[in-house]
């Protein structure tokens, strides 16, 4: 039975230093205020994993929460490039990002894995590239029936999950739709989970489109509505653009990007964090 | 001329797996000029999206609500890409090369301390490899069209004709590279990029001077017929409803 | 671009002589009416594929249309067993029936394998059973990053998937909701489909967990109203109790199942055969 | 009383997956009376089903209209039941061995030329690798129980204490056999099933008539309280509701 608990609560019972850890959600549903609770809470050396570690990843590898980051496509959509993100690999600041990097259909094959108690997944990809030189996570597999050789990358083993979600109820099912990307396989994936929702209803009629996590299959519960903010909760807010392309000013410059740290996540104006 | 050039690539009917930006603007210009039938394939998870506006990013809500289905990642990989059900593919570049290998992942010899940390594969590798066939969209520059690239992302045809068969990839392949310039497409004996179109207005040694290797020129060299009135029109609109709706 | 077809017409272009078929349908939505349109046009030497093989696989292998038979647990659900079955098995009677059998986990991971264009899937599952004694389509495979020894069964291929769905739209994009079973991977695992539908409507206003195999995913729709019957359609029909357990004496006597197909299959009263 | 015993093993807030009949309506007898948290997962697809009435089959609409969600059948084997997930799980058997392993498959010593044909495996390999415990019920017979099964379609303990180890499964095995005269566990030395309770009424020398090897009897052997009211006219209601709505 998941337990319903603030989000600082529930993000310390979570999300602890030295986890490997996923912030799910492919552009929509973006667990930020979960994040920006880890930067607050000040966690060191996380192992990141994410499919697309955008700006909420570049605000954790900035504040140093993090030293691995295990992705297949980082950037800020639409706009350009990571900064801190490029500043932690190429210059070590604020310390050292060690990267494994993987494809899109070998990051959602390895949450597969995972959330089905398989300790690899077999898949057609990657070969002819250069990224099986970059990792020992990526193997040749044959079929004992047809011979054939084709790609095995193990499954993705998290201490912690962490999603937003349009609502749970007062028992903690949780419910979300429109895109809902791996969230579920990251949680199925985690020995801890963590769902922020926009709010907590009597009853999650059913809704085309939605799929239901079981509140025994979540540990923690915590209502953070706008929690994804800036990206977007499908029925809740849209997406602020204005936002993303602010970022790439914001994260170019370290100096800047500490005034952020300090002004909007370490001494936020009243109001600003939510829940 | 390149967002036209590409939707002008795209049939009536096909299954089009789309990223954000301009294969994006391209399919959705497609749909509403010679292709009202494509199919708008995101790697969000959406199948059969009917954006009436370019969607803000690869998972913008419009998607989800146009769409036929909405569908988990691991099921856009494995289900819809991985077996060959997507006719036509959309790559971006940093650098492509010689054999239309493409990378997306680091400039410079040394994977771990790179001179230039690009985004990465994505979905990228898997698209290229089992797409029917996959169309890349680059602006022609030294730069970007090298020689060898320095990190092979996504797999063209490796070093030659042959090279798919070899590593079994499925799909066709970069069959048509559109850039600001024209069009390159691989030699049928070699694979070798060549190029086979001129944009209006453009001459062949200003391609020449802007590929990083001797670019060899098809007997047969095309000129695009420049934007009608009509895709232009259409492009107006519908840079018009997403300003609107943004 | 699915066709959409007469029921007769439909399954003369996807079910053929020597064809391995599934007519998938996990008690709910089974495609009775398409099953029945087999045996009228007298389909022979078929490998019929099913988990659940239930009353209607006992009616294709009474009618003779089968000899082998590839499926996880076949009975008359909540009655007994199924006696054209049995006598297949036991007497050859029509003719001599194959069995290969397999877990219900192992049958679902060969259509998802199938649907993923892969040639194997990786389970743990069969071991310390009898069955992988009985097929060669069982077999053990070590992981390559923890040497852990898994198990793998083949991809299903199939010749022709055959299910019933609520509804389709007029471009042929099938709906269905309620339980949905392995349907979706029966279609994707096949080179041909055949959707049969209760209605063909204008639009498919979206509706809680239903999914949608779009059109190009599908090669023949058939209007069948009734097409699950016994089996039933959520949100058109209920379940034909009385007919399962009826089915249990027509079922036990060569005799009355010879004078059930004459008088329901070859030649029904006016109104019984639907489409 | 096989009922409601199997109902009394059930504990509240446990995730059972549940097949149709007899472990349906213990599920259901349980959560109307001792376990109102207990969580029903039917192997069609239906997490979480609240059904008012005993569902007429497996894939009855009523678990799909009252689950707390509703997946798809490859995702219960893989996501749910492999990973360990699953609490308890329900068995039924044609044969039961000394050791708890199950025959639901053949009768016979010849497979391709049973005596008896049954229905197959079903999900029961799996239940029985991966439940964290099963319980079997299953009417006593010298038929029933045997010394060993003609064919081996879900393992319990193999041929003794280890055996599940060495095999890789992950799940503690069948705890439980409920019978119509009493209940069966594994020794915990040797995993051979003991008789540890007898159902009111009955002795233990009609056990052992009807058992296929000289069944130990536990030290501790206890004796299951008859029926409660309550739980009596619990499934007398359940039945009734049953028989209205169907």
């Amino acid at each position: 039975m998941a337990r319903i608990a603030s989000l600082a609560q529930a993000v310390s019972e979570v999300v602890h230093d030295g986890d490997t850890v996923a912030f799910e959600g492919f552009t929509h549903l973006i667990p930020f205020a979960a994040g920006h609770e880890v930067i607050r809470q000040r966690r060191r050396g996380l192992t990141l994993v994410r499919m697309t570690p955008d700006l909420i990843y570049d605000q954790l590898i900035g504040a140093g929460c993090a030293t691995r980051l295990v992705f297949s496509w980082g950037g800020n959509p639409g706009v350009g490039s990571l900064h801190r993100f490029r500043d932690a690999v190429s210059n070590d600041w604020p310390v050292h990002l060690e990267l494994e990097e993987h494809s899109h259909a070998g990051m959602a094959n390895r949450y597969v894995a995972g959330a089905s108690g398989l300790p690899f997944a077999v898949m057609r990809g990657y070969v002819g590239t250069d990224l099986p030189g970059q990792t020992s996570n990526i193997a040749p597999i044959t079929c004992p029936f047809t011979g054939e050789v084709l790609t095995a990358v193990p499954a993705l083993k998290l201490d912690a999950a962490v999603i937003h979600a349009q609502r749970a109820d007062r028992q903690g099912n949780v419910q979300l739709w429109g895109i809902t990307g791996v969230q579920k396989e990251a949680v199925l994936c985690a020995s801890r989970s963590l769902v922020t929702v926009e709010e907590i209803v009597d009853e999650l009629d059913p809704r085309p489109g939605a799929i239901v996590l079981p509140t025994w299959a979540v540990d923690y519960v915590a209502v953070a509505p706008g929690g994804a903010h800036p990206s977007y909760a499908q029925g809740y807010s849209v997406r602020d653009n204005d936002y993303y392309r602010a970022w790439d000013e914001i994260g170019r410059d370290r100096e800047e990007f500490n005034r952020w740290l300090d002004n909007h996540i370490f001494n936020p104006a009243p109001g600003e964090v939510r829940a | 001329m390149m967002t036209v050039a590409a939707a002008r690539a795209l049939r009536d009917g096909d299954v089009c797996f789309v990223g954000i930006g301009l294969p994006s603007t391209a399919a959705n210009l497609a749909r509403r000029t010679h292709a009202p039938g494509l199919v708008l394939v995101y790697e969000s998870g959406t199948l059969g999206a009917k954006p009436d506006r370019l969607p803000l990013s690869i998972g913008d809500g419009i998607l989800a609500d146009t769409a036929d289905a909405v569908i988990s990642v691991p099921e856009v990989f494995n289900y819809w890409l991985q077996p060959g059900r997507i006719d036509i593919g959309f790559l971006g570049a940093a650098q492509i090369d010689r054999y239309a290998n493409v990378n997306t992942t680091v400039i410079g010899d040394d994977y771990r301390r790179p001179k230039v940390r690009l985004p990465g594969a994505g979905g990228a590798p898997e698209i290229a490899a089992n797409c029917r066939e996959v169309i890349v969209v680059v602006r022609q520059s030294t730069r970007a069209f090298v020689e060898r690239v320095d990190f092979v992302t996504s797999v063209g045809f490796g070093r030659g004709k042959g090279d798919r068969e070899r590593l079994g990839l499925r799909g066709g392949g970069p069959r048509t590279v559109i850039t600001d310039l024209g069009v390159l497409q691989p030699d049928p004996e070699t694979c070798e990029l060549v190029v086979t179109a001129l944009h209006p207005g453009v001459g062949i040694d200003e391609v020449r001077a802007r590929t990083g290797w001797p670019v060899r020129v098809a007997e047969s060299l095309r000129q695009t017929d420049p934007p009608t009135p009509s895709e232009l029109a259409a492009l107006r609109r519908l840079r018009q409803q997403t300003e609107q709706q943004e």
